[in-house]
């Protein structure tokens, strides 16, 4: 028996072909790409603060953000036009696949670093586009989903509200009082676990209170369970989040349209939509 | 038209999955049976998109892209879509030529980007009803060689039928345990309906890029093996759907004889037999297809195989993905499996170790392993200017296989299966050897006992 | 506790599917490595049946009473049921009780029917959450020690569980690409936290007619995986989940260690270098998991493996029959083929077979290559005393393999991959020999970073 | 390569196992089993004719009602008394699986040939348990399944009114009309053919009409999508028919009780209800 006189006779081509490597171009640098060209600041110190979002240091992004702040500019700019158009480049990278989850993670952590620092200044949190709620279904401990979730509602400028994992009901509801949010955010792993998300639509119903629009996903989750309730769009990817955000925001979308829209809305064909 | 009197292959032990005499040649830089297996996906088009036109086509499209990004992701060096349409899609023949278009725009925009090789195959629906003015000439009849022709007009690799010619009679014979209305309806009207179908439909393929694939009897065997079922089921016997299925490779034979290429169609059991004696390419389903039926026969099924097929599955949603993708994955990785094997040359110990794992769990399994398809190629070949003979020859040899296997102690069978074993093979000797005098025999039988059954919808 | 610092299989290629140094015997006759393979079937409970105890007890009986009637009606020899729990039923241990009795009765039913060979394999939930009272002496800690009693009293063959220990951290690991937290989360904390599940759930165990199975690092490395996703996907680099495999390896074996003995359960894909390490026989999952999720290993994980499972699926209808039919139907069928590769002798062939398909499909399906896990197994038990150590030396030697793999182009990377395998590898060579420095280190950068992680869950 | 060597190292229980043979139990009469002893008529001419249906023999099965007929045995006592209870025996032994389809396809061939010949003295169709109407959905041209189902209520003593296959709404909807049915059956291939089930419910209620259960079944046809309309049942096995046709009549079950209680009702366990 060898292995080895097995393997040194195959052609992977009629076995498995590696699509990625495939069809990869050529390397470039991030501040190459021209889209990001456009998208970065030109004037000091906005655009030192936006390449360390870009490079995704949080080390230097902290220092420039504080070295500008002792410079007087004011926080609001700096969130504006240096962070924000930082992360508004890894975005178009991200989209584009030169940049991956990764470096979205770390730029955002950059990003969300430097707004902190800002906001210290500010003596008040900072202006967002709008604030979105996010939990993972009570009875259910699994919440990387959620957390991607976030930092890509983060990333493109909304507020998330991290309730963790494992959330009652109630504390949903509650939360829906509290924040009036834009859009829900609900994760769960599992069949036995989603079903939290018709009872939270219940509540709110019943509470005579409104959401825009839950996103239900993760795991188990299917869109013919998610569309069997009101108020829910069943989200396929978490980087479709802040898309479905911008679409309530802007375009004024119910949960109804992101329903019938929702591949033209995320941008690219998605196998759950027909 | 050329009737088949010998046999391709020489050898049984030539036949391996992957390979055949004849390979096929297709667009988008496919072959098929040239030394690879090609996956197959297959989805049932979702209840309601029957509605509009613009239903099916977003439909269709959107089984059609999902299963290329599943390819694409996990790697797949080639695969085919086959699409069997919907009562609505062959009764309008706009809307099969819109489908198939976008069907095969969006497979070659996959073969441009990654270079995959892709495949159409375009399933029109045998949607005649016999009772209804006849097999032949009706408003059915026409629309069905108008589809075909849409499909072949606009994109599909190749096109693909199950014709359903006999099945009233064929039906009461399963049911009843009637050995012959089986062979009357599988052997001689089959064989009939299939000649005036095929005819016509390689000639539009012809006009086209198109190859005209194959036909299945699924109409008729399938029927006999789904009704017999698992081992415990009690409605069909084993033995008899296995002979019913040997005779049904002399039917589906004729689609080769009126020209087709191949890839037969994926539930065509019969196809190995016919592999054969004829050397085309082959589409088999078995272990993967679990989600549209259960077989007895899951690995066995795959021994000889050209195209690896999920047979059907409702088009929703899984953990793993959607249909599409999921079950795509399922066939690929199988194909993968065995292009390992070829590529290494270990084809044919991985077609044993198929064919071994099922060959007696059921007597219908124990026919179809490649070895025992051959002989029954054989008895087939011995008659093959007459459909009648071969069909009858094929199920003798069936039988004679499956009470040798019982006598070495190698299959068991139960007093159902020997029974019905018995009575059918005691019935096949004792028919004439004349094909005229078994026809009128049988047309009087049963044009009372049968309301459905029409003689004059096959020229008789 | 026993620490592994030797091999007990001496050489890789005497493992194969089916074949374990040490087998397990269970009742109901039963028998896993033992010289078969023995197929799994795995459904979840439909949304609704967490509401009542009722509710839940009847999808039990329903889920194993399919099983049983789908593995008689094509003639299974053996089968195992697992049942993973759902928060309710972990977080009620009479529920545990109840649903595992209903399953118990209804295969031994079958058991003294048919002589079929059945299994139960309870999986109780692991449901507690770091940041609510931590992982030990919580409520919910309790309760799943209450459901490993209630599981093994009342006639579970075997009882396993997904332990979630250092999560907090991995995850963050592997959402920003940072090896140091994998390790760290993989290697030190899920190690130091099984160590404290296990010793409790053996003891448990050992109390009943029940066997300690084992344990996987879903929470972590197919965090990764499925992170990776397919070959287009942007996510995880799939060369840093193949060194969060590898490192999985040595968390894994902890659970051998402390007394399990089998089979590691089914999404472990970490199990082929446990069980080159520690000869006992594993679940694994691959191409019939397919409705479960996607990897690109399917044929792969096949190679050694002893029982061989779905994974999960929406316990619903397919054409073919029900989930539990379709799927243990799916996995029965692969089983069978392994089974009679290995009664004919051939069962190294369809070994390589299986694992060629996959070995150059992605970096971890490189790793995991039988030869190439038994390298990580032994780069593990080189430093076997010491977990972040031998964690550490898994995750160094997986990166040599797929180095030379690129070197003498067999395999391929993508430059994400390329970057970020160096990245890790130089971040691991330059990691402290002294496993309280690199912890101390740890402890300080990732307490302030993750809010979650809290050492004195890991009694840090 | 020897496949023959491979075949002979074989030990077939570690691959298949055939449990259909394994578990057979000895061959007996038909008439020994003690319950179609204890149902078959003691006195002729009706133990013959009961006979002539358990042996599955059409031709005597005929000739011995037309002797009895013309004896002035009373046409009904001839179909209750003989042909029905020939027909309960072979039931029984279905049941027992003793017997297999074939045999209750010929028993019941063999039976209606009897009743047509009593009917032909009678002057008009005989009573029956009840009416149910059975019909293969329109575009789809199987009806294998639709045949036995007429069968297995014909010979549960039920008269079927077959209406073929291809059959539209409109048709189905007038038979209801015309019949007032206990109960009718509708089976399709297609998922997209079983959409004509609750178009016809639809068009049913539209009229004003009621049908007290549509059992719905075969090829594609599913569970979750026949209770997604009301009136239906889904149906799982072919001789399943009788019995709720049985239940509908004696107890008075609706739909929503047979969807209930469909296990229970066809006294096995059924997969697809849990
Ligand atoms: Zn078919
Ligand atoms: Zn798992
Ligand atoms: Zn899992």
């Amino acid at each position: 028996m060898s292995y080895d006189e097995f393997e040194s006779k195959m052609d992977q081509n009629f076995v498995a072909v590696r699509y990625n490597v495939e069809v990869e171009g050529a390397a470039i640098k991030p501040e190459e790409d021209l889209d990001v060209q456009n998208t970065l600041p030109t004037d000091e110190p906005f655009r030192s603060i936006a390449l360390s979002v870009l490079y995704e240091d949080r080390d230097s992004s902290l220092a420039n953000v504080q070295k500008a702040l002792k410079d007087k500019i004011s926080p609001i700019e700096i969130i504006n036009n240096g962070l924000m158009k930082g992360m508004d480049a890894v975005n178009i990278l991200y989209t584009k696949g030169f940049y991956f989850l990764p470096d979205l993670m770390l730029a955002g952590d950059g990003m969300m670093e430097g707004v902190k620092e800002c906001e210290k200044v500010l003596g008040h949190k900072s202006e967002t586009k709008g604030t979105v709620v996010s939990f993972v279904a009570e009875g259910d401990p699994h919440d990387i989903g959620k957390n991607m979730v976030v930092m890509f509602l983060r990333a493109g400028g909304f507020e998330a509200i991290d309730m963790g994992r494992d959330v009652p009901i109630k504390d949903v509801v509650n939360a829906v009082k509290e924040y009036n949010p834009l859009f829900m955010t609900g994760t769960a792993l599992m069949t036995t676990t989603m079903t939290a998300f018709p009872k939270i639509v219940d509540e709110i119903q019943k509470e005579g209170l409104e959401v825009p629009a839950i996103g239900c996903g993760g795991g188990a989750v299917r869109k013919d369970f998610v569309e069997s309730f009101p108020m829910s769009v069943y989200g396929v990817e978490a980087y479709h989040a802040p898309k479905l955000a911008e679409a309530i925001l802007k375009d004024k979308k119910t949960w109804k349209d992101l329903r019938k829209e929702y591949s033209k809305i995320v941008g690219e064909f998605v196998s759950e939509y027909s | 038209m050329k009737r088949f009197t010998k046999m391709v292959y020489k050898d049984s032990d030539d036949m391996v999955f992957g390979h055949a005499k004849f390979p096929v040649s297709q667009h988008w830089n496919t072959q098929i049976g040239a030394g690879y297996v090609v996956p197959e996906i297959k989805v049932a088009p979702v209840e309601g998109s029957e509605e509009t036109k613009e239903g099916m086509v977003s439909e269709c499209r959107n089984i059609t892209q999902s299963a290329c990004e599943r390819a694409v992701a996990i790697g797949l060096p080639a695969f085919m879509v086959e699409q069997e349409h919907i009562f609505q899609q062959t009764n309008n023949p706009d809307w099969t030529a819109e489908c198939t278009q976008v069907q095969a725009e969006t497979l070659e925009k996959y073969y441009d980007e990654y270079d995959i090789r892709v495949s159409l195959l375009a399933t029109p629906a045998d949607i005649r009803i016999e009772e209804r003015d006849g097999l032949r000439g009706s408003d059915y009849d026409n629309k069905i060689i108008e589809s075909v022709e849409a499909s072949a007009a606009n994109g599909a690799s190749c096109v693909a039928i199950e014709t359903i010619g006999g099945k009233s009679v064929s039906d009461y014979g399963i049911a009843r345990g009637d050995p012959k209305a089986i062979l009357f309806g599988i052997g001689v009207l089959g064989s009939i309906d299939m000649e005036y179908m095929w005819k016509r439909i390689v000639d539009v393929c012809r006009k086209y890029d198109c190859r005209p694939a194959g036909d299945t009897d699924c109409a008729q065997a399938n029927t006999a093996m789904f009704l017999a079922g698992g081992l415990l089921d009690k409605d069909c016997s084993h033995t008899l759907a296995a002979l019913a299925r040997a005779m049904a490779g002399a039917r589906s034979l004729v689609a080769v004889e009126c020209g087709a290429i191949g890839p037969l169609k994926d539930c065509g059991y019969e196809n190995p037999i016919i592999k054969a004696i004829s050397g085309v390419p082959i589409a088999t389903e078995g272990k993967n297809a679990v989600c549209a039926h259960s077989d007895l026969m899951g690995n066995l099924s795959a021994a000889v195989t050209d195209v690896w097929s999920n047979e059907s599955v409702y088009h929703r949603e899984e953990m793993g993905g959607t249909t599409p993708e999921v079950w795509l994955q399922a066939t690929g990785y199988e194909a993968a499996l065995m292009n390992t094997a070829i590529q290494t040359g270990q084809e044919k110990i991985l077609r044993d170790l198929y064919t071994l794992t099922d060959k007696y769990r059921d007597p219908q399994a124990l026919v179809l392993a490649y070895d025992n398809a051959y002989r029954i190629g054989e008895a087939i070949v011995k008659y093959g200017k007459d459909p009648y003979l071969r069909a009858r020859a094929a199920a003798l040899e069936a039988g004679a296989i499956i009470n040798e296997a019982v006598e070495s102690k190698k299959m068991y069978l139960t007093r159902f299966e020997r029974d019905s074993l018995d009575h059918a093979l005691n019935i096949f000797e004792a028919l004439p050897t004349e094909s005229e005098q078994f026809t009128d025999d049988c047309i009087r039988k049963y044009s009372r006992k049968i309301s459905e059954f029409d003689p004059k919808s096959y020229e008789l």
